[in-house]
């Protein structure tokens, strides 16, 4: 289990590497001077060259590529380009956000996918499975960006049961936070359940079909008995690594999600960085996204591990 | 592989399909998909939609009373009516129209985003896989990389670097989903790649080529028809979402994200021009996923969605 | 891992945990939020952003106002409207211009001018102080100025304060601690005292080297904290020096990337202030319960401008053909929907009462007219041109107008829509505002015309967008600049508005309004052409 | 009822049906039989029999499109198909239980025995420390040594026979009046087979269960049972005790079956298999007349037409044939009519060596974990093939055997170059052959094939059969289409099947005829050496004897050597000049056919035969058990490899030294620390006594 823990840790920091060096490369590539993004259009030659300088973006990209690594190695992610501000900071503080978002997602998501999946994998092929299938799709065919403005209409300026709009002021926490976080987290939701119900659902499907479910049948054991006791723990696992690579997408990927409703996180912070050219950002966002991708991953792999003796007992 | 779900024991091995020979094979095979596709209530609603769309993209210009780009003077902001069905957006163009020529456009371009992201994905898959060995390692640890990115976040960067057209979009999809399809492709020729029939042509000194063209290839085919038609309900998803964000395909094309990012601050006085693209790409997005998961019912037996 | 039933214990712990959590969180969401029925403006509302406790609103006022978020907060490199607007609230103008365009004093309780025009001097209030307690002096304003015209720093005003010779306090007056300042011209200009009320100039303490590490400004509202990206949240400054001001005890930024989201917001009571916003934004809160909505005229524009030093711009005919082609009244009404003012292709707008010309009068759209020219320049078959847009404000629509009156008379254009950091930033010469063949560029709302001419339109100006060279306008453009005579230089600006009519390769289809909504109750709310300088400050709770 | 208070088990015509689109297809019909208290019921049929149907039909489990359509099941006189599903628990519970074919899957992965077993027993009024020991108990019921251990473990941590163990434990629990077992022992090694035979056997004398038994194998099934059905195409064809079976069956089906069925000794070349001609009918072709017919060598135009009926015979068997009667008289002889068409190889032909191996070594290395590579543990192996030395002669069959895990497949790679082996050298006909496909030139490559064991993988589904053969010819013989085509045609022919198959698409085709596809397809280069690699394992007795015998035919037309591999030394002796033994990825015992199955020889081979199940339930052979699983390859016990199971353990020096090559024969050696004569001592005559029947 160390060995397979040791591996997964391996290779996290070799993904982080390769995606740092992709996100470096794909950034310096993206056109827009940036000297001219931070001075504005109204700036002049000299104090543009001067501020290249100053950016080391006169350098060429290995040199700046190994230069920025080492100083994000050490805790210095740099300064934003255009707030002038420290990123460690701002983008921790955002991640943290990003996190509470994330986090009251996978409450609502979870728990209902679940169910979901679970009674439309037991009901296989009678109408409450197509009505529960074609039900998630309906919603996960609406775009985020009209969920979220059909949500904002109906809950928000009809039933006054939520706020409009997200933008929790810094330091808020969870709890104080969460009357703001359930239209985008149910924005969110929408967006998984369809796949998440739809994994869940092929899972236990799946395990239905195996030999022990027949064995604990025969036992003459209950049904709730032999699905809650015998097919979820094994139909689950699946949907477990799912749920923790959408993870890494609740944490970077909300873009539009955290533009409609203006929720102070990495998705909204991206934007800003890609508009402004803010190179320092962007790749300190993208890293953190990553992580969040492959930590989530790591943590469903030993779950998974975890849950499943195979693994866990090699 | 109807309904098979409780109990094991032996299925009588006699009860295989016959297999109709009349036909040119491949046709037989699809005639008989489209079949089977229609055999089930939700597989055959999702073939329907995709249908309806499919004809939509080919015959829109037949349909659509006007041009998608024209403004028409004097008519913008009207609410649905019998001239037009689905009212006019701000700068008086039919709804409808748009809504209907739209579908060539969302269909062509996710359509041949998939289909390069297919057959780039699936040489790589192919090749890489059957090979192994180093390149394989890292090819796929730097595709594991790309795909530890959220898929948008990815194309807005793509996206930056190349500038927003069609074409870009297209160079976006293909980034997107070529690692996705080679990932699937690989883990079938991992397994194909151990099956007697293989072996049975390496022993025969058949060519790398020829024994991923003709042994490996075809059973890789039946996951990568499901794929494609996975990634073929993302793209459109990726296409309205980059139309949404304004980096995607340009107006005035009535391209349906971008109607609806268009239609959004005029919300509370034409709400129709918003609300007809958004259900568009959801019974679009429905459609495509209901045929899949009977695509795959039919293309993948026993294997569940 | 010897026994492992504790961990399948936690797993199954972990399941409840999360289904109990999910119940205490429906739980939770249906008592959180405030009342139903109640209109969006309830106090209540207000809470569910954390703003300081609104239990009583008349103990401690927050204005709220939605932004877009701001990049450059040193006020030498300022330019959008939402950096001007913290700016303004943090620090102080010598001079103003109030919503009429006229100027207004600030920090500076007089300005007067020598009889030759070449020396301004002006008196400081004398009970400014900035942040840090310290008094605005002679000294700060030297610092500000020297720092904002040094050729060698290379700042945005370098060419704008060229023509000034000298800063100093007057003779025996120590800067240091005098509030007198005398500014030496080299020639004589009648704006003068426009260009010391330049969104820029702004007053730093002297030795700032940053201004935005610690904000010290000597304005209505101090900084409490920013958080970039997300909003900044100021109080108000007790020691400003005009009485009365600020009217509210607290006033936030809060950072929008979206303009829907904000009006969202507003409805919602989330924030109380929005400027700047689409048109059908605007429209769409006409009649919202507890929003007051302001429109006003400007003298901002878009402006559609082809490079006339180069095909097709290079040939007269051309440049009339798309003046004909275009249809400003058809684009008035469906871009703006009615709100602003018609354009007539020269950037002085009818806010500029003494110098608009009415007679000038772009000609009616004439389509067969248009093909005409375009054949005898050659372009019988069409004319196929990419049109090169920032994607902000109306300007894609305006395009997909355009793209349409002109397909009319065969002048076919590809609309390339592309963020404001690539149009104003590309290193494509081919694809940025200044080298793009056709292009549409938004320009600000000025208090006075000249500045448009003399940055963009005379032959070596800085942001000759359109390459326009033309030797009759620059002399005219000089002349209006320098002549202290108001009748001469009223006239030349006639002529230059029928010059840029006839071949000036520009098309100003509109001047747009200044669109602005705030909440019930706020009052006193005076928007100004540039919204970044409307005076929060002036903004009071409602009685 | 009243008057049959003792029947555990009635069931009463009974039909089960399989909906499938718009019709339905009946998979068993009209089957009745009746299973007394304590009695052991035997159901045999091949693949497609209905056999499964029918045992879980009585179990009520049918999958959900499956329904009984017709007839009765009583258990204990309580009719069961109309039983409301919580009643049905009841019996689940209490009376009637399954012991599955695939233990593997059977049990659930992520649970831990002991939970599982909790279940079983658990009534609900019990403390947990009370259920456990009772399954404690249970465990030690079916031999298991530690019970706690096992019942700590998860399934994936035990072996097949292990696991198979706590399924009969589970099963056994509560007393049930009915066990079904369900192919039990299908997928186990012989030697793990063989115990748990014997271990079904005494529980079920000493618990008095009714039980009935399915299985394809006639031979296990008249070892364990009281009385025997036999099940085809969905019928009950004949239904009688074992010394019926042994002395006089009556169907043409059964007596096909017995003469498909190879025992150990039984030679090709003397003594020919009988294979049944043909297929099963599929479900949706059956009949009209006897479900046997289209296959009977003796049907009538009445078998054609009419459906015969179950009669009952004076001795109490049951027959479902029109022309019972004449068989029983023997008026008809069944075999005469079926000639076996096999000719007898040409023992004079013992000319050169076609294949050797020297020393072939093959070792899979094992990932070193970060902790080890630290502290510079000595990378692992796995040692699956160790020292191989192997000939075989020109036209000569040598047959090796050995479980699973043996390395006899990695053996098998290694020659052919799919595995690069590690050591050792092989060569054809002195031509020494690389260790890699990519080394070897393709005129090597086509005189060295290979048939692999899983006829669903052998051919590309994609491909008709033409294409696959003509491929083959045009690659391998240089031909040009049309010629390929033709000679496509003959090498069908050669595998005797029609022609009309060249358009056929191996979906179309049973698992025999996949199989010999592809033994055509490696005999389109007239290869000098054919490797078998469990070619015929996984097909029906009667479909493998007609491939053992065609191989025969094969070889005496073209001419080519066999590396014949299989686990199943009935059909190794039955093929093989000789045979080599493999445990361990070592070659413990090799010889000529007859020398190697009869005393003396090695302790494995030994065990081996006597685990082999027979018909004619062999009086005398003692059966020797093995104790505890394989050992893990990585490490192989020192010493010799078989120390830690065998059976005649010397002491000491088989634990620390490798024993030496012992001649017990010329050409016959084992390696073992016994002596010949002290071995054959040992050994049982009982086994000379049994394979008499091989000419010298």
């Amino acid at each position: 289990m160390s060995r397979y823990i040791a591996r997964r840790l391996l290779f996290l920091l070799l993904t982080l590497l390769l995606t740092s060096m992709i996100i470096f490369v794909v950034t310096q590539w993206l056109p827009g001077d940036v000297a001219r993004v931070i001075l504005g259009r109204e700036a002049s030659e000299p104090a543009l060259a001067a501020l290249r300088a100053e950016l080391g973006l006169d350098q060429p990209l290995p040199l700046q590529y190994v230069s920025w690594l080492g100083r994000f190695l050490t805790g210095d992610w740099g300064t934003s380009y255009s707030t002038g501000e420290p990123v460690r900071a701002l983008v921790l503080e955002r991640a943290g956000n990003s996190m509470m978002l994330a986090g009251l997602t996978l409450l609502i998501a979870v728990p209902l996918s679940l169910l979901l999946g679970v009674v439309a994998g037991l009901k296989a092929d009678k109408p409450l499975d197509a009505t529960i299938s074609i039900g998630s799709l309906a919603v996960v065919g609406l775009p985020e960006f009209v969920t979220g403005l059909i949500l904002i209409e109906v809950f928000a300026f009809r039933l006054h049961l939520f706020p409009a709009n997200s933008s929790i002021r810094p330091g808020t926490g969870f709890f104080e936070a969460l009357p703001q976080l359930v239209l985008p987290a149910l924005t969110a939701t929408f967006v998984l359940l369809a796949y998440v119900t739809r994994l869940t659902r092929a899972g236990v499907v799946e395990e239905m079909r195996q030999g022990y479910v027949r064995t604990a049948t025969l036992k003459g054991l209950p049904r709730r008995t032999v699905v809650g006791r015998h097919v979820l723990r094994n139909a689950l696992l699946p949907t477990i690594t799912v749920l923790a690579i959408s993870f890494g997408w609740l944490i970077g990927g909300l873009i539009v999600i955290e533009n409609v409703f203006n929720y102070p996180g990495l998705g909204r912070l991206m934007t800003f960085a890609i508009d402004r050219r803010d190179l320092p950002l962007m790749q300190a966002i993208t890293l953190i996204t990553v992580l969040a991708f492959a930590l989530a991953n790591l943590g469903a792999d030993l779950l998974y591990a975890g849950l499943n003796p195979r693994i866990r007992l090699e | 592989m109807a309904g098979n779900t409780t109990g094991g024991g032996s299925q009588p091995a006699s009860l295989a399909t016959h297999e109709r020979r009349a036909l040119p094979a491949v046709f037989t095979r699809w005639w008989h998909a489209l079949r089977e596709l229609y055999a089930r209530p939700s597989s055959a609603l999702g073939t329907t939609l995709v249908l309806v769309f499919l004809a939509m993209a080919l015959f829109g210009p037949l349909i659509a009373p006007y041009s998608a780009t024209e403004q028409i003077s004097g008519a913008a902001r009207q609410a649905p009516s019998v001239q037009h069905l689905f009212g006019t957006d701000h700068l008086g163009r039919d709804v409808f129209s748009r809504v209907v020529l739209g579908a060539r456009d969302i269909l062509a371009l996710a359509g041949l985003g998939t289909l390069f992201a297919v057959v780039i994905g699936t040489l790589i898959g192919l090749f890489s896989a059957y090979r192994g060995g180093l390149t394989d390692e890292v090819t796929f640890r730097f595709f594991d990389s790309l795909l530890a990115l959220p898929a948008l976040l990815l194309a807005l960067l793509v996206l930056g670097v190349v500038g927003p057209s069609r074409n870009s979009v297209l160079v976006v999809l293909v980034i997107v989903y070529v690692p996705i399809v080679a990932r699937v492709v690989r883990s079938v020729v991992l397994s194909t790649k151990q099956k007697g029939y293989v072996e049975a042509a390496r022993l025969q000194g058949e060519s790398t080529a020829s024994i991923v063209r003709r042994d490996i290839f075809p059973s890789v085919t039946p996951a990568l028809t499901v794929e494609a038609g996975l990634r073929f309900s993302y793209a459109i998803f990726l296409v309205a979402s980059l139309g949404f964000l304004g980096v995607g395909v340009q107006p005035p094309n009535p391209d349906w994200g971008l109607m609806v990012s268009q239609a959004r601050p005029y919300v509370s006085l034409t709400p129709w021009a918003l609300y007809f693209p958004a259900a568009a790409i959801a019974l679009l997005v429905i459609g495509v996923n209901l045929a899949a998961d009977g695509l795959k019912r039919v293309m993948l037996p026993g294997r569940e969605v | 891992m010897p026994n492992t039933h504790p961990l399948r214990k936690s797993a199954r712990g972990y399941l409840a945990l999360v289904i109990i959590l999910a119940f205490a969180f429906v739980l939770n969401a249906c008592a959180a939020p405030p009342p139903a029925g109640s209109p969006a403006s309830e106090p209540a509302a207000a809470d569910a952003t954390g703003a300081p406790a609104p239990a009583q609103p008349a103990a401690s006022s927050t204005l709220r106002v939605a932004m877009e978020a701001p990049v450059q907060l040193d006020p030498a490199f300022a330019s959008s409207d939402s950096e001007i607007a913290i700016l303004n609230a943090v620090y102080d103008y010598l001079v103003d211009v109030d919503e009429n365009n006229r100027l207004q004093p600030r920090l500076a309780s007089s300005v007067v001018a020598s009889e030759d025009g070449l020396s301004y001097t002006v008196e400081l209030q004398p009970n400014a102080t900035f942040h840090d307690g310290s008094p605005v002096t002679a000294a700060d304003v030297i610092y500000t100025f020297n720092r904002l015209r040094d050729p060698e720093a290379g700042l945005p005003t370098a060419d704008l304060y060229s023509n000034i010779v000298d800063i100093a306090a007057p003779e025996g007056s120590d800067p240091a601690t005098g509030t007198t300042v005398v500014f030496t011209l080299q020639a004589p200009d009648p704006f003068f005292q426009y260009n010391l009320s330049d969104n820029h100039a702004l007053i730093v303490k002297a030795g700032t080297e940053d201004p935005t590490a610690d904000f010290n400004g000597s304005g209505p509202f101090k900084v409490v904290n920013y958080s970039p990206e997300d909003r900044m949240e100021l109080v108000a400054n007790d020691a400003y020096f005009i009485d009365g001001k600020p009217g509210v005890d607290n006033l936030e930024f809060i950072f929008f990337a979206d303009q829907t989201a904000a009006v969202d917001a507003l409805k919602g009571g989330q924030v109380d202030l929005n400027m700047r916003m689409a048109t059908p934004l605007y429209l769409s809160l006409q009649g919202e319960p507890g929003i007051v909505t302001s429109s006003i005229p400007t003298n901002g524009f878009d402006l559609v401008r082809l490079r006339a030093d180069r095909e097709p711009g290079n040939d007269p005919r051309v440049i009339e053909a798309f003046k004909l082609a275009t249809d400003r009244q058809a684009i008035f009404d469906t871009v703006t929907l009615g709100l602003g003012a018609v354009g007539n292709d020269s950037p002085i707008g009818p806010l500029y009462a003494d110098y608009y010309s009415t007679d000038a009068v772009a000609p009616a759209r004439d389509v067969a007219k248009a093909r005409e020219l375009l054949a005898a320049a050659g372009y019988a078959d069409g004319l196929s041109l990419d049109l090169y847009v920032p994607e902000s404000g109306d300007r894609v629509a305006l395009a997909e107008v355009l793209q349409q009156q002109w397909q009319e008379a065969g002048i076919n254009v590809d609309i390339k829509s592309v963020p404001e950091s690539v149009y104003y930033g590309s290193d494509n010469p081919d694809q940025n505002w200044l080298g793009a063949t056709l292009g549409i560029t938004g320009w600000g709302s000025r208090p006075y015309p000249q500045f448009y001419l003399d940055v963009m339109l005379v032959c070596d100006a800085k942001w000759n967008e359109s390459h326009f060279c033309d030797e009759e306008f620059d002399q005219l453009a000089t002349m209006a600049g320098t002549t202290l005579d108001e009748q001469e230089r009223m006239e030349a600006y006639k002529d230059i508005q029928h010059i840029l009519i006839e071949r000036g390769p520009i098309i100003v289809p509109y001047f747009f309004a200044q669109l602005g909504a705030i909440s019930d109750r706020f009052e006193n709310f005076n928007m100004k052409a540039f919204a970044g300088r409307t005076d929060l400050a002036a903004i009071t709770p409602a009685q | 009822m009243s008057d049959e208070p003792h029947r555990a088990l009635e069931v009463e015509g009974l039909t089960v049906t399989y909906r499938r689109g718009q019709g339905s297809l009946d998979a068993v019909r009209n089957v009745s039989l009746r299973i007394a208290e304590g009695q052991a019921y035997g159901l045999v049929g091949e693949s497609g029999s209905g056999k499964s149907t029918l045992a879980l039909a009585i179990m009520q489990y049918l999958p959900e499109n499956g329904l009984i359509s017709g007839g009765a099941i009583r258990l204990a006189g309580q009719e069961l198909a109309t039983l409301p599903g919580e009643q049905m628990r009841q019996v689940w519970r209490e009376q009637i239980k399954l012991v599955p074919q695939d233990p593997g899957s059977s049990l659930n992965p992520s649970l831990r025995i002991g939970d599982q077993l909790d279940e079983a027993l658990s009534d609900g009024g019990e403390t947990r420390g009370g259920v456990r020991e009772r399954s404690l108990e249970q465990l030690r019921q079916v031999h298991i040594a530690d019970p706690e251990r096992v019942a700590a473990s998860y399934p994936h941590q035990l072996s097949g026979g292990m696991q198979q163990r706590v399924l009969i434990a589970m099963a056994l629990a509560g007393q049930p009046s009915l066990l079904i077992l369900d192919e039990p022992t299908t997928n186990l090694d012989v030697t793990t087979e063989a115990a748990i035979l014997d271990l079904v056997c005494e529980l079920v004398q000493s618990h008095q269960t009714a039980m009935l038994y399915v299985s394809h194998n006639l031979a296990v099934v008249a070892a364990v049972c009281d009385r025997i059905a036999v099940l085809y195409a969905g019928e009950l064809v004949e239904d009688l005790t074992p010394e019926q079976l042994r002395s006089q069956p009556l169907h043409p089906y059964t007596v096909g079956l017995l003469d498909s069925l190879p025992r150990v000794g039984q030679r090709a070349g003397v003594d020919p298999l009988l294979p049944i001609a043909g297929n099963m009918p599929r479900l949706d072709e059956v009949p009209a007349g006897c479900v046997f017919a289209p296959r009977c060598p003796i049907a009538l135009q009445l078998c054609h037409e009419l459906r015969p009926d179950l009669e009952a015979t004076q001795q109490g068997s049951l027959v479902r044939c029109h022309r019972w009667r004449e068989i029983q008289a023997g008026a008809v002889d069944l075999r005469a009519a079926r000639p076996a068409n096999v000719t007898a190889p040409d023992e004079s032909l013992s000319g050169k060596i076609a294949l050797e191996t020297k020393d072939l070594v093959k070792h899979f290395p094992v990932r070193r974990s970060l902790r080890e590579a630290l502290r510079r543990t000595p990378p692992r192996s796995v040692h699956a093939v160790d020292d191989v030395s192997l000939q075989v002669g020109q036209r000569r069959t040598l047959g090796l055997v050995g479980e699973s895990g043996s390395g006899k497949t990695t053996t098998a790679r290694c020659i052919v170059g799919l595995v690069e082996r590690t050591g050792g050298e092989v060569s054809l006909f002195d031509i020494a052959l690389a260790p890699g496909l990519d080394g070897r030139d393709a005129a090597v490559l086509h005189r060295l094939q290979m048939v692999f064991q899983n006829p669903e993988e052998a051919l590309n589904p994609h491909r008709t059969v033409g294409d696959v053969l003509q491929r083959s010819l045009e690659r391998m013989r240089g031909l040009g289409k049309t010629e390929a085509r033709q000679q496509a045609g003959r090498l069908l022919e050669a595998v005797r099947l029609p022609p009309s198959y060249l358009d056929h698409t191996p979906g179309q085709l049973s698992g025999g005829e996949k199989q010999r596809v592809a033994i055509a397809r490696a005999f389109a280069s007239n290869p000098d050496v054919l490797i078998l690699d469990e070619s015929v394992s996984a097909l029906d007795v009667s479909v493998q004897a007609s491939i053992l015998n065609l191989l025969t035919d094969l070889q005496s037309e073209q001419g080519s050597a066999y590396l014949f591999i299989s686990h199943d030394l009935a059909a190794v002796s039955y093929l093989a000049d000789d045979i080599a033994v493999m445990y361990l990825g070592q070659v413990v015992e090799i010889g000529p056919t007859e020398q190697v199955l009869q005393p003396p020889f090695h302790p494995y081979t030994e065990a081996l035969l006597s685990a082999v199940p027979r018909i004619d339930a062999a009086a005398g052979i003692e059966r020797i058990l093995l104790s505890g699983d394989l050992p893990s390859a990585v490490d192989p016990p020192g010493g010799c490899r078989f120390h830690t199971r065998c059976p005649r353990l010397l002491g000491e020096i088989c634990r620390t030294q490798a024993p030496p090559w012992q001649q017990a024969a010329p050409g016959h050696r084992y390696r073992c620390h016994i002596a010949p004569n002290e071995l054959a001592a040992m050994q049982s005559p009982a086994f000379r006594d049994h394979i008499t029947t091989v000419s010298p």
